[in-house]
């Protein structure tokens, strides 16, 4: 392309140059283009998950949204690291349940506090509020999907929770390394999409009706759902733990839980008697 | 004839020197010990029996490597020298939390390239003994206690059952060595001796386990409950 | 050549910590026609007289959206301007585009700021010629900035800029303390009286001179909201030539005057303002050509 | 179910064994519908909004058509995330456009520019299928069809998506008039000037029976309806003119407005 | 000034015959007009405060805020050009961020003041820039307590236990080094633990009061930040009501002095 500047006429371009030729619209540009962060390494490409999180479930209740998650690291079926926390606050009103690659993860809970941070410390001199959990998941959508675009995916699966201080509502929405997003009262990724989904709608449509225009499970009745829910994977996930933490994030901000267990039942499996020509 | 023009990468990658291993290290109040077998090898034959892959990152601060051989001597390498540039830049050695975060940095940013598990472990005067785990791929997991490499995976029930807080020095230093000989006498990558470090406040003092003097436990009948003939003691697990 | 020899570049410290070629862009920045901004709790407007070069040009754009809920008033250069305002377009966008907001308002002009604070520090630039006026309405309400070629941005309740704007600035300094409840008619009514101050004696605020900005909710009597998507949405939104008039005449009205303005004024040709470039400047180089003409660089 | 394509154990836990050939699969399909169907002073845009990947629901409501200007509406369907960013760069375009024009892109001209942007992309496609439609600068309805790396083409009528060999040979029966005869004697069929009342149930029948069929399909269906400007309303905003269970609302113009209206119709799907 | 006029004093990669570098004492200048700035280590952490001249009674109330923060437990409160003050406390935050970013941990006062200084010091260097006009008090609390540290024009930078800088500095540090003072006796003499940062808001509130002239300057504006425990050991306003009341006794002690004299 030629360049219709006077000072560089005829030349090509320069490779530099902000927006096209006649100045109608932006090129494309790196977003981090600042010399603090303009180094890196080769680029990474097309590696697979190493020590990864299972499934996380999200789910609204009448006052706010409830995120789960066990607190197990596994590398391959080596249950590896049994005492992480999956569930990462950020801010006063979001928090991200993650599934999938534990560096990844990490990484990006580096990136994102590093970015609350700037915001934190702008707001001192302009004290405008800090991004909402809108905000943070458009950004997780714009992240993953550049990074699946490169050929280069973060390698997790995302709910983002949390409270909205402007329209006064719960926030709930997926998002995963294709950058694939979405939003529904009840989320769950990996073994809960299959096992645990069904579940939450069926709780969730019992009260509220298909339309979501009903009353919404309380608090109790919303922590009893998940509750159930963990258990199953953990009878049917071979990559969880009963150990997991419920995060609520309401109008008040965020709250963990401790690292607690579901109760099991395995009783009735002691008269069964499987393969074999015994008679007791 | 191979053309010497066209070296096949892939070739050297399968000849490359692997620390199957068995490595570890363990936080006790006031330090941590750090422990690893000494055998590396190419293929099945023992390169080295007497390695030692205890590697000095700063004063008291140390890893552990398994992984590629090359790749891990590298990334420790580099290490070392941030560890060196931190100290005489800022006056004053580096955490091993940070010495863990510049291992992890490297891992991650380059975990395609590379093929490494590091333990990092040492002590600071801000945590105390502290270990960190960086596992392929990357990630940075404290732990009380990290176990890594190839012999690792036999003895994790071992360490799960045994380990408790709140140990001295000498009980952690028999954990390290039972647990290794443990992880050695089951994995075939694994063995050789002992080589243990104790890191506190005070002293990097050196521990060696000769092959000869490992500890003993089941082998096999004719030493169940040390009736064996050779009379030899039989490590006994707490 | 020089009146001394500190003001020779933007790199070089007075013996008084002084900056002179900043000093000289600020002046760059009188150089051009007025432009006032003032807001209310609610809404946030800018005013601007605009000029034309001659009689076969048209009058020069003062007003440039940036996006919808941000804009700017342009006092200087105008090329200056328009490399400026992409960077914020830019800007804005990129905010919406990464994070789904609005960017707020204090941050876009911190980063023009930026921008031109380097040019004040490093060899071979030129301190940026052109003044705004921002406003914009963010979380935290409508704001109105101004941004300068010192590279500095303030926050003010009401400002202008521009040609003769001390006379604005005196009347705004008199009424301000009405503004913040004012509503948006109102609000106009003060920013047109401050511009008309700002405008030599035989000479009156026109469909063809005046252009105004708003950002918040419409006012359905005052503005043609069949015109305009944006004046529904309570977005930034000009009003100029025609859909000016409405604004002007209820101005008219409120000051006791004839609403269709001064009679000559119909009759005068467009170019009624064409003379002011230069003798409207507080700092118009002495005999500088009548009718603002300079081709050099384009001056608004 | 990208996350764990295969489990990573065997190369993890022996570093010596060569790496498995893994290769990360950058697409998904995310399932559902769309269609178009162009009148002479007007168009038709619907999608269904369920989005799904393989036997998962993931969400009932996604949405797959998009206002862009007052006279344009674009629908999406392929692989959601390629959509949705697609759909973010177009509006990105055009409202450079509107800055450097000060008007907003014309129909055909936001076609073509759909082209090249998907042709950009030639050698990493979007894997999008999109359809355009609204009306043209001399007040015609239009529809435009793409493929995902841009060849494209004015028709009366597309569908596209998961349920595209359903409905289309509906479409080519009812719309092109595939397979139908003239009376003897009367006018030969015309395509692309049926009445929006008939058009509309087209589409709503389109849906319905795909969702009856495909299982992709489903959940709830957005209809947007571009009018040219002047053009009566009657024959939607009329009494009984909607079906039971159709929500309607206005969206307001975007830019200066120069009399086009926009509609958007909702309907519930069956969401089994 | 022999300088003016002798050419040694138009670029900053100039000495003058007696190895003084004119452009960065110049650049000093324009630090002594900008309102006063002042930083005061305690026993509990840090408190800054600038006086912020109105040069227009159109501005804002309690906003274009001149102290900014460097990361959650450090801030930055400079005097001097004040597009300057914002390009260094851009590059403080970033210089803040990569430390994070590569040791995982947050950076020392010390260690960023001394990236900030190699920064300024850089701008002192070159014909192709100008230095910086800024003379910037930058106070925080790490691991090792509350540090607080002023850097000048010239990149020199040293830790004080309280600091002044702008117009009225010197007023201003005569106060201080009383405030300091006192403190220190108490301290050594075993009676009281030093001063808190309750206290010094009260006392910051106060100098600045003392400093500003109103006969000369324009109004002006109280602006105080705080790292303490009360403020999560972050960089914080002061809250409303302490400033408040800070103020007021400030008054009160002007008038008090007033009747005095």
């Amino acid at each position: 392309m030629m360049s219709q500047h006077p000072a560089t006429w005829g030349q090509p371009t320069p490779a530099n140059s902000s927006f096209n030729q006649f100045n109608t619209f932006p090129l494309p540009q790196t977003q981090r283009g600042q010399s603090s962060h303009a180094h890196h390494g080769p680029v990474g490409h097309t590696q697979q998950p190493l020590v990864t999180g299972t499934s996380v479930l999200g789910l609204k209740y009448d006052g706010g949204v409830m995120i789960a998650a066990d607190n197990l690291a596994s590398y391959g079926s080596l249950a590896r690291f049994r005492d992480i926390q999956r569930l990462h606050p950020l801010g006063q009103h979001t928090l991200l349940g993650v599934a999938g690659d534990m560096s990844d993860f990490q990484w990006l809970k580096k990136e994102l506090d590093a970015l609350l941070r700037e915001e934190d410390a702008l707001a001192l001199t302009d004290s405008h509020p800090s991004l909402s959990p809108k905000n943070i998941y458009e950004l997780l959508s714009n992240l993953f999907y550049a990074r699946r675009s490169k050929m280069n995916p973060v390698w997790n699966a995302v709910l983002v929770g949390g409270w909205d201080k402007v329209k006064k509502e719960s926030f709930l929405a997926y998002v995963d390394l294709l950058g694939t997003t979405y939003t529904a009262p009840t989320l769950a990724t990996g073994f809960g999409a299959h096992l645990a989904q069904p579940l939450l709608r069926e709780a969730y449509e019992a009260k509220a009706g298909i339309d979501g225009n009903g009353p919404l499970l309380t608090k109790e009745e919303a922590e009893k759902v998940l509750e159930d829910c963990m258990k199953v994977l953990f009878y049917r996930d071979a990559r969880s733990l009963n150990k997991y933490q419920i995060a609520t994030i309401t109008s008040e901000g965020v709250d963990i839980s401790d690292s607690k267990s579901a109760d099991t039942y395995w009783k009735f499996a002691e008269g069964l008697r499987g393969y074999g020509a015994q008679t007791q | 004839m191979a053309n010497i023009n066209s070296v096949d990468i892939s070739r050297l990658k399968n000849g490359e020197v692997n620390l199957g291993t068995s490595i570890m290290a363990v936080q006790f109040n006031g330090g941590v010990v750090i422990g690893a077998d000494s055998r590396t090898t190419t293929g099945a034959y023992i390169a080295n029996r007497v390695t030692d892959k205890l590697t000095h990152i700063h004063d008291r601060i140390y890893c552990c490597r398994s992984g590629s051989a090359a790749d891990t001597q590298a990334v420790a390498d580099v290490v070392h020298q941030h560890a060196q540039v931190y100290t005489s830049v800022y006056g004053a050695p580096p955490t091993v939390s940070t010495a863990a975060a510049l291992f992890e940095k490297m891992c991650y940013d380059n975990k395609d390239q590379l093929s490494a598990g590091i333990i990092v472990a040492g002590w600071d005067k801000e945590a105390g003994g502290s270990v960190y785990n960086i596992p392929l791929g990357g990630g940075m997991f404290q732990q009380p206690w990290a176990i890594g490499g190839s012999g690792s995976t036999y003895v994790y029930g071992y360490c799960d059952a045994t380990y408790r807080e709140g140990w001295n020095e000498q009980e952690t230093v028999e954990f390290v060595k039972n647990t290794l000989a443990l992880a050695m006498s089951r994995d075939g990558s694994s063995g050789g001796c002992i080589r243990m470090c104790v890191i506190t406040k005070d002293k990097v003092e050196r521990h060696f386990i000769p092959g000869n003097e490992l500890p003993r436990f089941w082998e096999g009948k004719e030493i169940i409950g040390s009736v064996g003939g050779n009379g030899q003691q039989i490590g006994v697990v707490a | 050549m020089f009146r001394n020899s500190y003001d020779s570049d933007n790199t070089t410290f007075s013996p008084q910590g002084k900056l002179f070629q900043v000093e000289y862009a600020l002046e760059a920045v009188k150089q051009g026609s007025a432009a006032i901004g003032l807001r209310s709790k609610t809404h946030a407007v800018l005013l601007t007289l605009k000029r034309s070069t001659g009689e076969l040009a048209t009058y020069q754009k003062k007003l440039i959206r940036i996006d919808d809920h941000v804009g700017v008033a342009i006092a200087g250069l105008t090329s200056d301007a328009r490399v400026l305002s992409n960077f914020m377009r830019q800007q804005a966008m990129r905010s919406r585009m990464t994070f789904g907001r609005a960017i707020p308002v204090g941050r876009i002009v911190q980063s023009i700021a930026d921008r031109a604070q380097t040019n004040t520090q490093e060899y071979g630039r030129r301190p940026y010629g052109v003044g705004f006026l921002v406003i914009g309405e963010d979380e935290t309400g409508p704001h109105l900035y101004e941004f300068s070629p010192s590279g500095t941005a303030f926050e003010y309740y009401a400002h202008s800029i521009g040609a003769r704007s001390q006379s604005a600035k005196t009347y705004l300094e008199k009424n301000f303390e009405n503004f913040e409840d004012a509503p948006l008619a109102e609000l106009i009514n003060h920013g047109l009286s401050a511009l008309h101050d700002t405008l030599q004696q035989d000479k009156s605020l026109s469909l063809h001179n005046t252009s105004i900005a708003i950002i918040g909710p419409p006012d359905a009597a005052i503005e043609n909201l069949g015109q305009s998507a944006a004046a529904k949405r309570g977005n930034f939104r000009v009003w100029e030539n025609q859909g000016v008039e409405e604004l002007l005449k209820a101005w008219r009205r409120s000051r006791g005057e004839p609403e269709d303005g001064p009679q000559e004024e119909a009759a005068q040709p467009p170019a009624a303002e064409q003379a002011q470039s230069a003798e409207g400047s507080e700092n118009a180089p002495a005999g500088a050509p009548a009718g603002g003409e300079d081709v050099t660089m384009e001056e608004q | 179910m990208a996350l764990y394509h295969n489990q990573p154990m065997a190369h993890a836990q022996e570093p010596t064994a060569a790496p498995i050939e893994h290769r990360f699969n950058p697409y998904s399909d995310n399932g559902g519908s769309i269609l178009a169907i162009a009148g002479t002073d007007f168009s038709v845009i619907a999608g269904d909004t369920r989005q799904s990947e393989g036997y998962n629901i993931q969400t009932r409501y996604a949405r797959k058509v998009w206002q862009l200007t007052d006279k344009a509406v674009l629908a999406t369907n392929g692989f959601a995330a390629d959509g949705n960013n697609f759909v973010k760069r177009v509006k990105q375009r055009l409202e450079w456009y509107e800055h450097a024009h000060h008007k907003p892109m014309g129909l055909k001209s936001i076609a073509r520019m759909i082209q090249t942007m998907l042709y950009g992309k030639r050698f990493f496609p979007y894997y999008v299928y999109n359809i355009l439609g609204g009306i043209e600068e001399d007040g015609s309805g239009a529809v435009y069809s793409f493929d995902p790396v841009g060849s494209y083409e004015r028709e009366a009528c597309r569908a596209a998506g998961a349920a595209q060999s359903l409905i289309q040979p509906f479409l080519d029966n009812q719309i092109y008039f595939k397979n139908q005869q003239p009376e003897p004697g009367s006018q030969p069929f015309i395509p692309g000037n049926l009445p929006l009342a008939t058009v509309l149930s087209l589409v709503v029948d389109s849906f319905t029976s795909a969702t009856e069929r495909h299982i992709e399909v489903g959940d709830g269906m957005e209809i947007y309806i571009v009018m040219a400007r002047d053009r009566t309303t009657d024959d939607l905003l009329g009494e009984g003119k909607l079906q039971k269970g159709m929500e309607i609302e206005e969206l307001g113009t975007l830019g200066e407005g120069q009399g086009e209206r926009t509609f958007l119709v909702r309907q519930a799907l069956k969401r089994d | 000034m022999t300088s003016i006029g002798t050419g040694y004093d138009l670029s900053v990669s100039t000495y003058s015959p007696d190895g003084r570098l004119f452009q960065v004492e110049y650049a000093g200048k324009a630090v002594e007009a900008a309102g006063v700035a002042i930083g005061l280590r305690c026993s509990d952490g840090i408190v800054l405060g600038v006086e912020r001249l109105l040069h227009s009674k159109l501005l804002v109330k309690g906003a274009n805020r001149r102290i900014a923060s460097l990361d959650e437990h450090i801030g930055i409160a400079s005097a001097g050009l004040l597009a300057d003050g914002k390009h260094l406390a851009r590059r403080g935050r970033e210089e803040a961020s990569s430390f994070r970013e590569n040791y995982n941990s947050p950076v020392s006062v010390q260690i960023l003041s001394d990236r900030i200084s190699a920064y300024l010091q850089a701008y002192t260097c070159y014909g192709s820039v100008r230095p910086f006009g800024l003379s910037s008090i930058i106070g925080g609390v790490d691991k090792t307590g509350p540090k607080l540290f002023c850097i000048e024009p010239s990149g020199v930078y040293y830790g004080y236990r309280a600091v002044a800088s702008g117009k009225g500095k010197a007023l201003a540090k005569t106060e201080l080094e009383k405030i300091v003072n006192k403190y220190l006796d108490a301290e050594q003499s075993g009676q009281g633990a030093g001063l808190t940062c309750r206290e010094a808001v009260d006392e910051v509130a106060r100098i600045i009061y003392l400093v500003h002239d109103d006969n000369k300057d324009k109004d002006f504006e109280l602006e105080m930040t705080w790292i303490c425990q009360e403020s999560g050991n972050k960089h914080r306003p002061v809250p409303d009501d302490l400033l408040k009341s800070a103020e007021e006794k400030a008054k009160a002690a002007l008038e008090e002095g007033m009747e005095e004299d």
